[in-house]
């Protein structure tokens, strides 16, 4: 069925009664070609890609929950490529393309919508690290801009300019971030790879591996034996405890992150502000919800819920920036388990078992990564070689020292 | 959260500073054989489990003590706090 | 100015104080003890806000904190507070109210018309469409829908209230103070515990106050008001009116507002903070949060003057007022029954009592129509008549102003939900009660845990009381309790009216209706989430409190599965909404982070200095003089008088260690890259610190003052990070090695005496018995001297800058007085203070890395320094920074770079390009990290990263600034601009 | 020792010490202290307690502070004491504990590394519960705890439990801790007088 204006107005006069499921419940098969653990962005999206770009067929995603119930549903929604090394702004600036064309390439209105990210800088120290940031990003073909305070006050006249901490020098901007609706994207590309055959199977929890000589075999799971020809793991907030059943260790802790929304207000914030001096950053849904977040808590959990100091530290971050919001209340909080790497960056490669595959470690990152991530671990199941953006995520990177720090804090996973 | 201090008993863990595993006091020897492979494993690879976890926390803004503390990840429940040097000395550190 | 219409007899109020307030421009009156709420409908006012999505016309629903609908904006100019429940605020003398999400009235509603359209915008219409063309969304859709979006605004002014923040110890908290919570106290109280009594309302007592009942023959309102006469008078016994504890976090602490002001006109608040947070650490929690009324929907249930029959009670009965003169029930138990009663005997007219039961019976004077249902409201703006399915199948029209609904009651779990609590259904009261893994120390009592009479709840808040304290070794008995009412509600559940074709709302803020959910059910949105997502139930400012089981139940038909096996309704934290304000408490403004001041900062701010903060530090950046008028000038100035005479700086910053014991000199060996062992007694060292990683984390000196005492300086902006690192060290990896740690960062006020004549200078500071001459105290000595007349002081021979200089450290007292003394001193020779933008010329002239190039990233042997790592012992990260890429001699290398055009200035943050090669992100090969204008070299220079940068000396290459648009050619060149060979430091 | 030529000056820049009072409560700066931190080296932990105990007459077990005649001390970690006593010893507590304890001991002058503030008033449990998380109704008198107060890292002692505490900051940190408890204070007793109203 496809979406659109014209067919809103057919069935709002003939009673909404040709609506179909946006996806099927299907029973799950024996035997598949691919089998992709994981029902979130990552999982949903590799489907899609293996099925519409990569002609692959026979493909199932074993979702232990709903889709959407991990990340992909409880993360800030931005997207943006305003990073720094090598290793990771091709692939985030592929994801950003993604992004652009997403909606279209779904049918389905995933609010993909690019009203800016700035980056506020506060020292001359901070503002040479931004420029060689931006630098990078434009050098990638993304785009970046070095902003004025003057420009900062136009673009977002009721930041503290007065009586701050820490005064705004300038930002990095990139306007093509923005935000996406989180939800729907999980949806969207869910809705496609259905329509593309992909079964996508929910209440179907993995629990072991069948691996015979090396080779991955199928996936136990609490639906029965699935086999299967190779198996991708895309389960942020899982990937230790899934990795496990295959007998790997990996170099990623598992931490909660915390995510706030206010109650809803009159759109007073353009596009995304990130505060890096105070550990905030903030958007406004388009409900009219200030979506905003901190830093992690900080301790290894998987329990998708904080404690009160972060959420303290969070508000001050954001009475320091924006003392307009004191009477503003927060609405709800809730925790996401971000599977954080040794140096901040994901993983997407193969594993030493045949024909299984790895996608994970994506820090606090994975949401903005989700097409290019299912674009490049499709790329990879389908191809058996990474993906051009995608070659510097390799498991084995920290024995030859080839980390991908971005903020250059080393193997503590709770400082990147 | 609360971490029981063994010394100075119940405190909010604001206090503290986490840093990881507490197989982190297991540092190989760096002038061995394989210690590059080692320590690597050492410094890279974690169980990161979902139940029980050893791990390091440092009461920063309190005595300065590097505790072992055995916490459910899950459910975040506290059910062992050590010092750190106690059990550092227990495991035979270096003479 | 309005009469109050609608004002009853009775109450809780005090109608001698008469209270002056507004209401979207109209004056009004109210009482003492009145809500904005109940003073609204005291003078006949119903319609209160708007809806979210479809702007419908809405009025109050409840008299608590879960109103969905009457939303305000109270206060004007910058204390302006939007999404204001009127139902839980206070009235005082002067408030001002204004609707919100409304324009240009609340009558008249412009964006009204989204309701007529409503047919085509249902549940998550918005994702089937707007995608085409592209750029469209940015450009018109979305701009339009965020033209409609949120509810209240913001003053966009700086909030001008104080927050406080607190923590809290008790034995037992105690959370709502209804008839459970106030039972519980008083057996917790009485008993010696630690106890606190914590309850949104501003009037302890819960629906006590709200009822006609007896307790012990007294009135239940008496009765609660003497309980907390007595719990008043107890010494270990905390009472919080007025205080909402909105989350339960590990290990029993709680998160808890307090509105110290928000109640007081505004001339009573000065000095005042608005509310405080407080953070309680409980070692045992009891639940008393009371229970929520839940909605029946049917067409046009949205109406205003529609409300829960609860509420319509409490108005009545607590707050003497009543939404209109001629009142209708509509319920599906007896509790609703009440409502009609109370409102009969204040002398209401009520027209109509429909319950769809059949066996039910008229407690008070009143019509009752057994197995009826509402099937329709009438009046846009204000309840006109409802039309009721008899029993008999005929439809009669009713006309009231007001119509109570009662579809039963909801216990609050939300509390017992904020971290593994999952909620189980309980069939007698058709609700969830709480269920799961509770909060650590936390139990239930009273209608929040379903014990729904008067008289279960005072039982169950005794015994909770003393099953808490049990666990904590307090004996207590539970009190005799009062006699209460004990009657069950015979509550037939009953979730919506399946006739009319108009829209049957559950979600009222959000706009979500029976029709909403059923199209999610039929488009495969059927887990409790996705139900959530798709439609936005529950998202509203009430969190659900009021739709969800409604949501739920529709979904449990659909189907077919009961609403146990369809889900269950979680709830996050915060309970209620938090201020921003409250959470961050004290820590806004200048005052956001601490700042530290250095030694000389008194005296630096009296000679005009420039400041600028470096890890909390203010650190003078340049002092400028008479005539100059830029940066520039100073700093050119500041630089060329320490290459030529001598200047002086402030480096207290530097964090110091000290570090003492036998074992101190193999200790320094293993946190150090370099070797530390033998290290003579009255000799300095620069150290290179590595992470475990192999990369640098920082830099410094140690100064060996004895055999087991050492002195470590690290850079200001990693002082902490490394005194954790070596407590680790000492503690975790080496706690067999007899040393001490303590950080003596404030205790001394230490001066970079740097430049040609330095020694000349401190020749006149230092006592003479101390010889500083060049062979008595040679590069890299240090010494404890006396200076001025036997201060006690330290003494290092050591430089930053590349010239012949000390530093000099006093305690910090004498700070101050060391700076005037040695300017003083240095009059003679031309000496001028330098900020830190001269010690970064300074350093960069002389090729000494900083934070730009110690930044995480970077190994030793990128730095240059490769060969300080020893390989002769273990220690911190030497194993990981030969890892291949750390050590690739063909790496990145730290190198100096100088303009070809002395007039165009180097970017730090440029990429390095070969001088040909285009400028993509393949042909990159470095960056520069630190960049100034070197007055010495008379042009620009920098220091950067480049691919072999070390084996290209002399080439000339491309600095690109492409986000700045500038491309400028430098030449590679050593990064030590300044005597290389380190001459002009051991003169 | 030879006349020292230079001024001391406070942590606020001045030469008399910084004090306010609000409601009830005073806060008062003391510069008049002498401080030493005392670390015992290995094995000799006990040896230097008694040590202590003995100069300021009481016990010095975990999180104690006691005040003697002419020295106080209190415990701030393990092994570890900080050492106070009058301003007159000054230039010598250090040196005189080194004396004393020998090489039982590693000793570090703190004079100057941290300042002390006086709290008295009968409200100041109010002010103190606004400060910093320590559970008040243990932390009686003689007690000593290292805490954060906004953020800066602070040692509270308890002069007399509800009446009289000292809290000591890093000295460059005086000037936003001042801040802190000064707020506090007006804050904290103007809601005490609130209340009774």
């Amino acid at each position: 069925m496809k979406y659109s204006a014209a067919r809103i107005l057919w069935e709002g006069l003939t009673g909404h009664k040709g609506w179909k499921p946006v996806w099927r419940d299907p029973a799950p098969r024996p035997h598949y070609d691919i089998v992709i653990i994981g029902g979130g962005g990552h999982g949903l999206a590799t489907a899609h890609y293996l099925a519409k770009v990569y002609g692959q067929r026979k493909i199932a995603v074993l979702e232990k929950g709903w889709i959407g119930g991990g990340n992909v549903g409880r993360n800030t929604t931005i997207i943006r490529s305003n990073y720094l090394l090598d290793g990771n702004e091709p692939f985030y600036e592929f994801s950003l393309k993604l992004w652009e064309g997403l909606e279209q390439d779904l049918n389905y209105n995933a609010m993909v919508s690019q009203r800016g990210i700035m980056n506020l800088i506060h020292s001359d120290a901070q503002r040479d690290a931004f420029r060689r940031r931006g630098n990078a990003m434009i050098l990638n073909g993304a785009d970046a801009e070095l902003l004025t305070t003057e420009q900062v006050r136009n673009e977002a006249p009721f930041l503290n300019f007065e009586n701050a901490r820490f005064p705004i020098k300038g930002a990095l901007m990139q306007r093509r971030g923005g935000t996406v609706r989180h939800d729907a994207v999980a949806w969207g590309f869910a809705r496609s790879a259905d329509s593309h055959g992909v079964d996508i199977i929910q209440n179907c929890e993995v629990t072991g591996f069948k691996i015979e000589n090396g080779r991955v075999k199928g996936v136990e799971t609490s639906r029965g034996f699935i086999g299967a020809g190779k198996v991708g793991v895309a389960v942020a907030g899982n990937s230790s405890k899934v990795m496990a059943m295959a007998g790997m260790r990996l170099p990623i802790e598992s931490h909660v992150l915390q995510a706030f929304v206010s109650e809803g207000l009159k759109p007073i914030i353009p596009g995304v502000i990130t505060f890096g001096a105070g550990h905030f950053y903030v958007s406004q849904s388009d409900k009219g919800g200030l979506v905003f977040g901190g830093d992690i808590d900080g301790y290894n959990s998987y329990a998708q819920r904080g404690n009160s100091p972060v959420v303290e530290d969070v508000a001050e971050g954001g009475m320091a920036l924006m003392p307009i919001i004191g009477r503003a209340r927060l609405l709800r909080m809730w925790g996401g388990i971000m599977d954080m790497s040794m140096d901040g960056s994901p993983f997407i490669d193969r594993t030493h078992i045949e024909g299984l595959y790895f996608n994970g470690g994506w820090s606090y990152g994975g949401f903005k990564a989700t097409p290019a991530s299912g674009h490049a671990f499709a790329h990879l199941l389908a191809t058996d070689t990474p993906h051009d953006t995608a070659k510097a995520y390799r498991l084995d990177r920290f024995q030859s020292g080839a980390m991908i720090d971005e903020k250059g804090a080393g193997a503590q996973p709770n400082l990147h | 959260m609360l971490i029981n201090h063994p010394l100075l008993g119940p405190r909010d863990a604001q206090e503290f500073t986490y840093l990881g595993d507490a197989s982190l006091l297991n540092r190989p020897d760096g002038m061995a054989g394989g210690a590059a492979q080692a320590f690597h494993d050492y410094l890279y690879l974690r169980d990161n489990p979902t139940g029980e976890h050893r791990e390091l926390w440092y009461h920063e803004q309190g005595d300065r003590s590097w505790l072992i503390v055995t916490r459910n990840v899950s459910t975040h429940e506290i059910l062992k706090v050590e010092l750190a040097s106690d059990v550092a000395l227990s495991q035979g550190a270096k003479p | 100015m309005s009469e109050q219409t609608n004002r009853l007899s009775g109450g809780l109020i005090d109608t001698s104080k008469s209270l002056q307030f507004t209401f979207d421009g109209r004056s009004f009156t109210g009482a003492q003890g009145d809500t904005l709420a109940s003073a609204l409908l005291a003078n006949g006012i119903r319609l209160m806000g708007r809806s979210f999505k479809y702007h419908r016309p809405r009025g109050l629903i409840s008299a608590g904190s879960e109103e969905p609908n009457a939303l305000m904006e109270i206060g004007t100019g910058a204390y302006r507070e939007p999404n204001t429940r009127a139902t839980v605020v206070e009235l005082f003398d002067g408030l001002t109210a204004n609707s919100q999400n409304a324009w240009p009235s609340l009558k008249f509603d412009a964006l009204g018309v989204n309701d007529l359209a409503s047919n085509f915008l249902t549940a998550g219409f918005y994702y089937k469409t707007f995608m085409w063309p592209r750029a469209f969304w940015e450009k018109l859709y979305e701009p339009v829908i965020r033209r409609s979006a949120g509810l209240g605004s913001l003053s966009m002014q700086a909030d001008p209230d104080s927050y406080d923040k607190g923590f809290l110890h008790c034995d037992l908290l105690i959370i709502g103070a209804g008839p459970a919570g106030l039972m519980a106290a008083l057996t917790a109280g009485r008993a010696g515990a630690k106890v606190i009594l914590a309850d949104e309302d501003f009037l302890f007592g819960g629906r006590l106050n709200a009822e006609v009942e007896e307790l012990d023959g007294q009135s239940s309102a008496d009765w609660a008001a003497r309980a907390v006469a007595e719990l008043r008078s107890l010494p270990n016994v905390r009472l919080m009116p007025r205080s909402t504890v909105y989350g339960a976090f590990d290990h029993g602490i709680f998160g808890a507002v307090e509105r110290v002001t928000d109640h007081l006109p505004a001339t009573a608040k000065a000095g005042l903070p608005r509310q405080t947070l407080w953070r309680i650490t409980a070692r045992q929690s009891l639940l008393c949060a009371g229970a929520t009324e839940r909605m029946i929907a049917f067409a046009n249930n949205d109406r205003p003057g529609v409300m829960l029959a609860g509420a319509m009670r409490a108005y009545a009965n607590r707050w003497a007022t009543t939404a209109g003169k001629r009142v209708a029930v509509f319920t599906n138990n007896d509790d609703g029954h009440r409502t009609a009663r109370d409102l009969v005997a204040k002398g209401v007219q009520v027209v109509a009592v429909i319950d769809p039961r059949e066996n039910v019976r008229a407690i008070a004077e009143y019509p009752l129509f057994k197995g009826a249902q509402v099937v329709g409201a009438k009046g846009r703006l204000g309840l006109k008549s409802i039309s009721t399915r008899l029993s008999d199948g005929s439809l009669k029209s009713f006309e009231c102003e007001a119509l109570g609904v009662s579809g039963g009651w909801n216990p609050n779990v939300s509390l017992t939900c904020h971290q593994r609590g999952r909620p189980t259904w309980h069939d007698d009261i058709a609700a969830f009660v709480p269920g799961g893994t509770l909060p650590v120390g936390m139990s239930v009592a009273g209608a929040a845990n379903g014990d729904m009479t008067t008289h279960s709840a005072l039982q169950s808040g005794a015994e909770g009381a003393v099953a808490a304290l049990l666990a904590l070794g307090i004996s207590a008995t539970a009190p005799e309790l009062p006699r209460a009412d004990d009657t069950s509600i015979n509550l037939q559940p009953f979730w919506y009216v399946a006739e009319g074709k108009s829209r049957k709302w559950i979600d009222f803020q959000n706009d979500v209706t029976v029709k909403d959910v059923k199209l999610a059910h039929q488009e495969g949105f059927r887990s409790v989430e996705h139900l959530k997502r798709y439609t936005t139930l529950g998202m509203a400012t009430d969190q659900g409190k009021n739709s969800n089981l409604g949501g739920l139940a529709v979904m449990a038909e659909m189907t077919g599965q009961a609403i146990s096996q369809t889900g269950t309704t979680m709830f996050r934290p915060p309970y209620t909404p938090v201020a921003m304000g409250a959470l961050a408490g004290r820590s806004v403004g200048k005052e956001f982070k601490p700042t530290r001041l250095t030694p000389s900062h008194h005296w630096a701010e009296r000679q005009g200095a420039v400041f600028v903060e470096v890890g909390q530090w203010m650190r003078a950046q340049w002092f400028p003089q008479a005539g100059e008028t830029h940066w520039r000038q100073s700093v050119d100035r500041e630089v060329l008088a320490v290459r030529k005479s001598v200047g002086v700086c402030d480096v207290s910053t530097l964090g110091k260690v000290d570090v003492q014991g036998p074992d101190a000199a193999e200790f320094l060996n293993l946190i150090y890259a370099n070797g530390f062992a033998k290290l003579a007694v009255g000799k300095t060292r620069y150290g290179l610190m590595l992470r475990e990683d192999g990369i640098a984390m920082d830099d410094g000196t140690a100064a060996r003052l004895a055999e087991d005492h050492f002195v470590v300086t690290t850079t200001t902006a990693k002082a902490g990070q490394v005194y954790r690192q070596m407590e680790f060290v000492r503690q975790c990896l080496r706690p067999d090695l007899d040393v001490q740690l303590i950080s003596t960062t404030d205790a001394w006020a230490q001066y970079a005496v740097a430049g040609p004549t330095s020694r000349l200078l401190l020749q006149k500071i230092v006592d003479p018995e101390f010889d500083i001459s060049n062979g008595g105290f040679p590069f890299m000595s240090c010494a404890e001297i006396t200076v001025c007349g036997g201060l006690r002081a330290r003494l290092f021979r050591i430089s930053f800058s590349g010239e012949l200089a000390y530093e000099i450290a006093v305690p910090t007292r004498y700070g101050e007085a060391m700076i005037e003394a040695l300017m003083a001193a240095g009059e003679e020779f031309g000496a001028v203070p330098y900020g830190t933008e001269a010690l970064s010329v300074l350093r960069i002239e002389k090729g000494h890395p900083a934070g730009n190039e110690l930044n995480g990233q970077t190994s030793p042997a990128m730095l240059g320094m490769g060969r300080m790592v020893s390989t002769k012992k273990d220690s911190i990260g030497a194993v990981l920074t030969r890892r291949e890429v750390l050590s690739d001699p063909d790496g990145l290398r730290l190198v100096g770079f100088e303009a070809l055009d002395a007039e165009k200035p180097l970017c730090a943050g440029s990429h390095l390009f070969a001088k040909d090669a285009i400028e993509t992100a393949a042909q990159d090969q470095g960056w520069l990290t630190s960049a100034a204008y070197s007055p010495h070299m008379g042009k620009p220079i920098a220091l950067g990263f480049l691919k072999r940068g070390d084996q290209r000396l002399g080439e000339v290459i491309k600095a690109a600034n492409p986000l700045e648009g500038s491309t400028v050619q430098v030449r590679v060149v050593s990064p030590h601009f300044v005597d290389p060979e380190g001459g002009r430091l051991r003169v | 020792m030879s006349e020292i030529r230079l001024t001391q000056i406070t942590a606020f820049g001045r030469v008399e010490a910084q004090t306010a009072s609000f409601g009830d409560v005073t806060l008062t700066e003391r510069p008049d202290l002498a401080i030493a931190s005392v670390a015992a080296r290995h094995g000799q932990e006990s040896t230097v307690r008694s040590t202590l105990e003995q100069m300021v007459g009481g016990a010095l077990e975990v999180s104690s502070f006691r005040e003697g005649n002419r020295f106080s001390a209190f415990w701030t970690g393990p092994s570890q004491w900080f050492v106070m006593a009058d301003h007159d010893d000054y230039e010598t507590l250090a040196a005189s504990l080194k004396e004393t304890l020998s090489r039982a001991a590693s000793i570090t002058e703190q004079n100057d590394g941290w300042v002390g503030f006086d709290m008295d008033g009968t409200d100041c449990d109010a002010v103190l519960e606004r400060l910093c998380n320590i559970d008040l109704s243990g932390f009686t008198s003689g007690r000593a705890q290292r805490t954060v107060i906004e953020h800066v890292s602070c040692f509270v002692l308890c002069r007399k439990q509800g009446c009289a505490y000292r809290i000591f900051c890093g000295r460059s940190y005086a000037l936003s801790l001042w801040h802190a408890l000064a707020t506090t204070v007006a804050s904290a007793t103007a809601v005490a007088k609130l209340a009774t109203h």
